[in-house]
């Protein structure tokens, strides 16, 4: 019988991220596209969504912000995690020379469709971005295929000194047809609106406090769509709808605070 | 010969008889109206309470296999926040001509007086009273849906205060759901919703050796509840007189005229959004009515509660 | 490390768990005798009355989509010659070491203590009191499993004139089926099986417009039951001392170990043989004990109830 | 979903067969092997089984013989049936020369068989007996198909005077290396012991009043089998073993009437 209850995978191998999180590698795959997540169930613990990495095997980057990051980044190998999924809208894999922009965790999704694309023979240029040095994650994954991220940190201890998308702006190369994000939603607003402006194709991963996760409670909408569901991949153009949308009705959610996740 | 799918829930009408229900998609003004958009005779809010409610942690809800069990724990921003949803829910809705319906629950008789209080001056259309969750003044803490009673008392409470349309949303989880319908009846309400989640069920994983919800028990839904829900609506409407919103386990036109054989008026939609999304409205509409071509029905009364014989 | 999947029920010796539940296959001492060669580690024969009973005219039995619903109508030879029919199979079980429980339903109480008088003539290594019918002697005929007063009475009564190992098999239809459970227990029950069908429910033909059942309303069993059997199973052994038997939507091994995580000492098998014949016993116990090498345990005693936490 | 409902089928057309029945050809399809059967469920009337005829048009031949084959036989073409199944075993199909002998409604099965045997170009030889002429059924059918049935009278008013069986034994050619029998009790246990003494291999479709139909109910059983689920079709060697496990335990059941199925 199908059904949507969670399957168990040991961890096979954990890389430490600097001093922000780490990366869990699973033994065994679970089929999904970038873009889509998947809820960890950590018995006793809590349930949270994650950004699948890499599906095969699956694999999973996690910036320890709270009590259940915490509890994850600290597995030992050979325990278990309780995943189900993987839920949502995936990347639209277009043709064309793309970019990818990531700021924090938002790193995760994007490195599997770093991944991807390369697979398709069409690498991109990626950007990361993070507040120091120490932040960054994944940078060995994208080189591991070859990719040289450009780097970016708030305090300049690496990279250029500023924001992942201050760092696209200031890009000598011309703009490519495609831009991809994913990070905290002050960067995707910053992003969504230089890529509108330059005419660019633009997708954004966004983020909002998950329950249900499969499209049922309602828990994570953002104007009239579900994260979960309709997401967590929004056009750049969808982006700025439901932003202002949720701007109308709550004038105070425009300038949240989500720093909690932008380590 | 055009089809006829509109229906009247006391004296309201409904260009089709598919209501979302309660709890599902409607915890955001935005989203009510995107389901009305997308097909829904009318919309019922997410049940709020007079203070805002966290809700258990996760897990809350699952699909294991046959439909979804779920424990939310009725989050909900409060009365006041979801005054101001309902209004502007209201707006997108009034011109589509979709009739907002809202839904409240409380732990007292006085809460759920003062909880409508302000519900009602959104104005929704009809209100719904979930009395699914426990009665705290209970020394066992029941709900009110299990005890013909106390639910007879909530409601009459209820019609005290609130002079609109007034639904209250029955419990299958009764050896006999006839006498909560009738008592309620009798009490005041114009008309019942049935059924409420089932159970509680536990989904245990054998790996983890505990409950997979947080709350360890929760209410199921979707087709495993079917059969249960079309029995209750069945009985209910041979029973009261009142209008009945049929629910539980309608994923198809055909499960919707199977409640509507049964005697429901109307026909409530929840779990269907999680295997279809927003599509479910037109879907099931679409095969509903393609079997009432089929079966030579002009238009929904000629078949309702048909099943009586 | 061998494996040791034997329990222990009230005394008597199980090589598995895998108990067959009453009214599947039970209904003649060769097919019983057939399920035990097949693997099980007890059967349970069909329930049986005092007198002779028909049973509802077709159709009776349903695959609905998501488990069966019935309407057998409890159709039985009789005590005298069920009595036959269990000492026929009780020959055949024996050799196998495999027991047999002989379960017993009825009207009235006398009826209840007349029936099991002839058939512990039988010698069953267990009774099982059905006490999911209705109660003639209740102003609205309501079944005895319905009402902890009149379910501790039957087995109070049963338990004066029978000494032998007696199981008392508990609905799910009650709002607390713990109640039920205690009161069983108090009125001098060796075990308890849970639970007994669920609902009851209604399938409508829409082609027909009228229930498919010829008694319209039937019992839910398999995959639909299941966590409700398993909420139910759970509830119970939290709340008593003595054994259960937990049944309802048993499909895989992970399902019988879901019940015996919930508390269950021994797990009926019923609907199952619809899907797999009398091969759902060497399924459900290879995927079973497949599941107990992955977890490391060498012996069900080490996880039963550990979903109690 | 999958499941076990009913579906419906118009009676496309009626043909009489006799005085005995009728046969009943359906506006669709439902696919089945010849020794399967269906409950047939008429709302407000009963549900019974009946074996497959032809599996597309959905082909029914009843003999009416109490309430329910009544109305069966006097439905209306545009009418309509509800149908679930098909359920159980079908005749193996085996290689070699076949058989086929049929009592009363008995024939309705060994029909479908004759059809498939003959699409696998396996002609193969059908006796058919009744008690009186105006009693076949089928007959037609067999004929269109190029087979001509020997016929078998009890009353001597067609064909041999005597039953299938006799009619089987005194045939002047050898006999073929398959029997395949359906019809009254009676009739299966004289053909089981021809076939065992001949060393023929022989299946018989067997009958016993049907409740669930699907495996369950346990009302159907013969012995330790359950007819519904691991019947109709058994081997004449099972056949006999069940019949004497039947009759160890109910000494009365060996000489039971069935004259009601043997029109
Ligand atoms: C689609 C999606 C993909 C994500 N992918 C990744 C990823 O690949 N790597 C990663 O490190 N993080 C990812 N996150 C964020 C991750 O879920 C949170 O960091 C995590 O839930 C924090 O839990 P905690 O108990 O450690 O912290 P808490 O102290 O509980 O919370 C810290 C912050 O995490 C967020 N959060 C808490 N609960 C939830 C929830 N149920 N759903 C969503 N966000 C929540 C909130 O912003 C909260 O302020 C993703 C979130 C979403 C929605
Ligand atoms: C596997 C199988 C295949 C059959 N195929 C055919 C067929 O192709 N053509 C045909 O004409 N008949 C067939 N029959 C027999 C047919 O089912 C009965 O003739 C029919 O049920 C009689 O119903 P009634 O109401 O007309 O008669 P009733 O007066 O109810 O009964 C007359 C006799 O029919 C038999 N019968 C009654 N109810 C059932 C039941 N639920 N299940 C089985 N037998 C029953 C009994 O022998 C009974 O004595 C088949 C039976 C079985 C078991
Ligand atoms: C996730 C979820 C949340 C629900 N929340 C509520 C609620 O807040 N109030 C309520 O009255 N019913 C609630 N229900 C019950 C539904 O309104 C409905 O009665 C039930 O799910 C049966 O219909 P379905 O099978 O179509 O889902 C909820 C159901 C689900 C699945
Ligand atoms: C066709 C059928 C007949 C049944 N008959 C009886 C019965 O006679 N006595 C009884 O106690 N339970 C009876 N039951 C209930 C089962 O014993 C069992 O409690 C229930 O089906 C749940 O288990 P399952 O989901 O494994 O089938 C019957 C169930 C079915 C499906
Ligand atoms: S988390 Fe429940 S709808 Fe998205
Ligand atoms: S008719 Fe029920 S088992 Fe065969």
């Amino acid at each position: 019988m199908a059904d949507g209850l969670h399957r168990v995978f040991p961890l096979m191998r954990r890389v430490e991220e600097g001093k922000v999180g780490a990366t869990l590698i699973f033994d065994g795959e679970l089929k999904a596209q970038p873009g889509q997540f998947v809820m960890v169930w950590l018995p006793g613990v809590g349930e949270r969504p994650f950004s699948v990495v890499d599906d095969a095997p699956l694999t999973l980057t996690v910036a320890r912000v709270g009590p259940f990051t915490r509890a994850l980044t600290a597995l030992q190998e050979g325990e278990r995690v309780w995943i189900r999924g993987p839920f949502g809208r995936p990347f639209p894999l277009r043709q064309g020379s793309a970019i990818l922009v990531a700021g924090g965790s938002g790193v995760a999704s994007l490195a599997f469709l770093a991944k991807r694309l390369c697979e398709k023979r069409t690498e991109p240029l990626v950007i990361l971005g993070a507040r120091t040095e120490a932040n960054f994650m994944l940078t060995w994954f994208f080189e591991r295929m070859g990719l040289c991220p450009l780097l970016a940190t708030d305090d300049g201890s690496k990279g250029w000194q500023g924001t992942a998308v201050e760092r696209l702006e200031a890009l000598s190369q011309p703009w490519r047809e495609l831009i991809y994000g994913c990070g905290p939603e002050r960067m995707l607003r910053a992003l969504a609106s230089s890529a509108v402006r330059h005419g660019a194709l633009c997708w954004l991963s966004l983020e909002r406090v998950m329950k249900c996760g499969i499209g049922v409670c309602g828990h994570c909408h953002c104007g009239d769509q579900l994260v979960c569901r309709d997401g967590p991949v929004f056009s750049a153009e969808e982006a700025l709808r439901l932003w202002r949308l949720e701007a109308r009705d709550n004038p105070q959610i425009a300038d949240r605070e989500d720093s909690e996740r932008y380590p | 010969m055009a089809l006829d799918v509109s229906v009247d829930l006391c004296g309201i009408s409904l260009r089709n008889p598919l209501v979302l229900a309660s709890g599902i998609w409607g915890s955001c003004a935005e989203t009510l109206v995107r389901v009305g958009r997308a097909g829904a005779g009318a919309v019922t809010a997410k049940s709020c309470s007079l203070e805002p409610r966290q809700g258990h942690p996760n897990p809350t809800v699952l699909d294991w296999g046959h439909g979804l069990i779920n424990a939310i724990g009725l989050s909900n921003p409060g009365a006041w926040e979801e005054k101001r949803i309902l209004q502007r829910a209201a707006v997108g809705l009034k011109e589509m001509g979709v009739p907002l319906i809202a839904s409240v629950f409380a732990e007292t008789i006085v809460s759920f007086q003062r909880t409508v209080e302000i519900i009602a001056q959104a104005e929704p259309d009809l209100i719904e009273l979930n009395i699914s969750c426990p009665n705290v003044e209970d020394e066992f803490g029941r709900p009110f849906a299990l005890d013909p009673i106390m639910a007879a008392k909530v409601t009459a409470a209820v019609r005290e205060v609130y002079k609109g349309i007034l639904s209250v949303k029955l419990s299958p989880n009764v050896p006999d759901i006839v006498q909560v319908a009738r008592a309620v009846e009798k009490a005041g309400a114009d008309l019942l919703t049935a059924v409420n989640t089932l159970g509680p069920g536990m989904v245990i994983d054998v790996h983890a050796g505990r409950p997979v919800l947080s709350n360890k028990v929760g209410g199921i839904s979707g087709a495993a509840l079917r059969p249960i829900a079309v029995r209750c609506v069945y009985e209910i409407t041979q029973a009261v007189s009142i209008p009945v919103i049929g629910m539980g386990g309608v994923l198809t036109g055909e499960d919707a005229m199977q409640m509507l054989m049964a005697g429901a008026t109307a026909v409530g939609i929840g779990s269907a959004l999680y295997y279809y999304g927003e599509a479910a409205f037109m879907r099931i509409l679409g095969e509903l009515e393609e079997l009432m071509v089929q079966e030579g029905y002009s238009s929904i009364k000629e078949f309702r509660g048909c099943a009586h014989g």
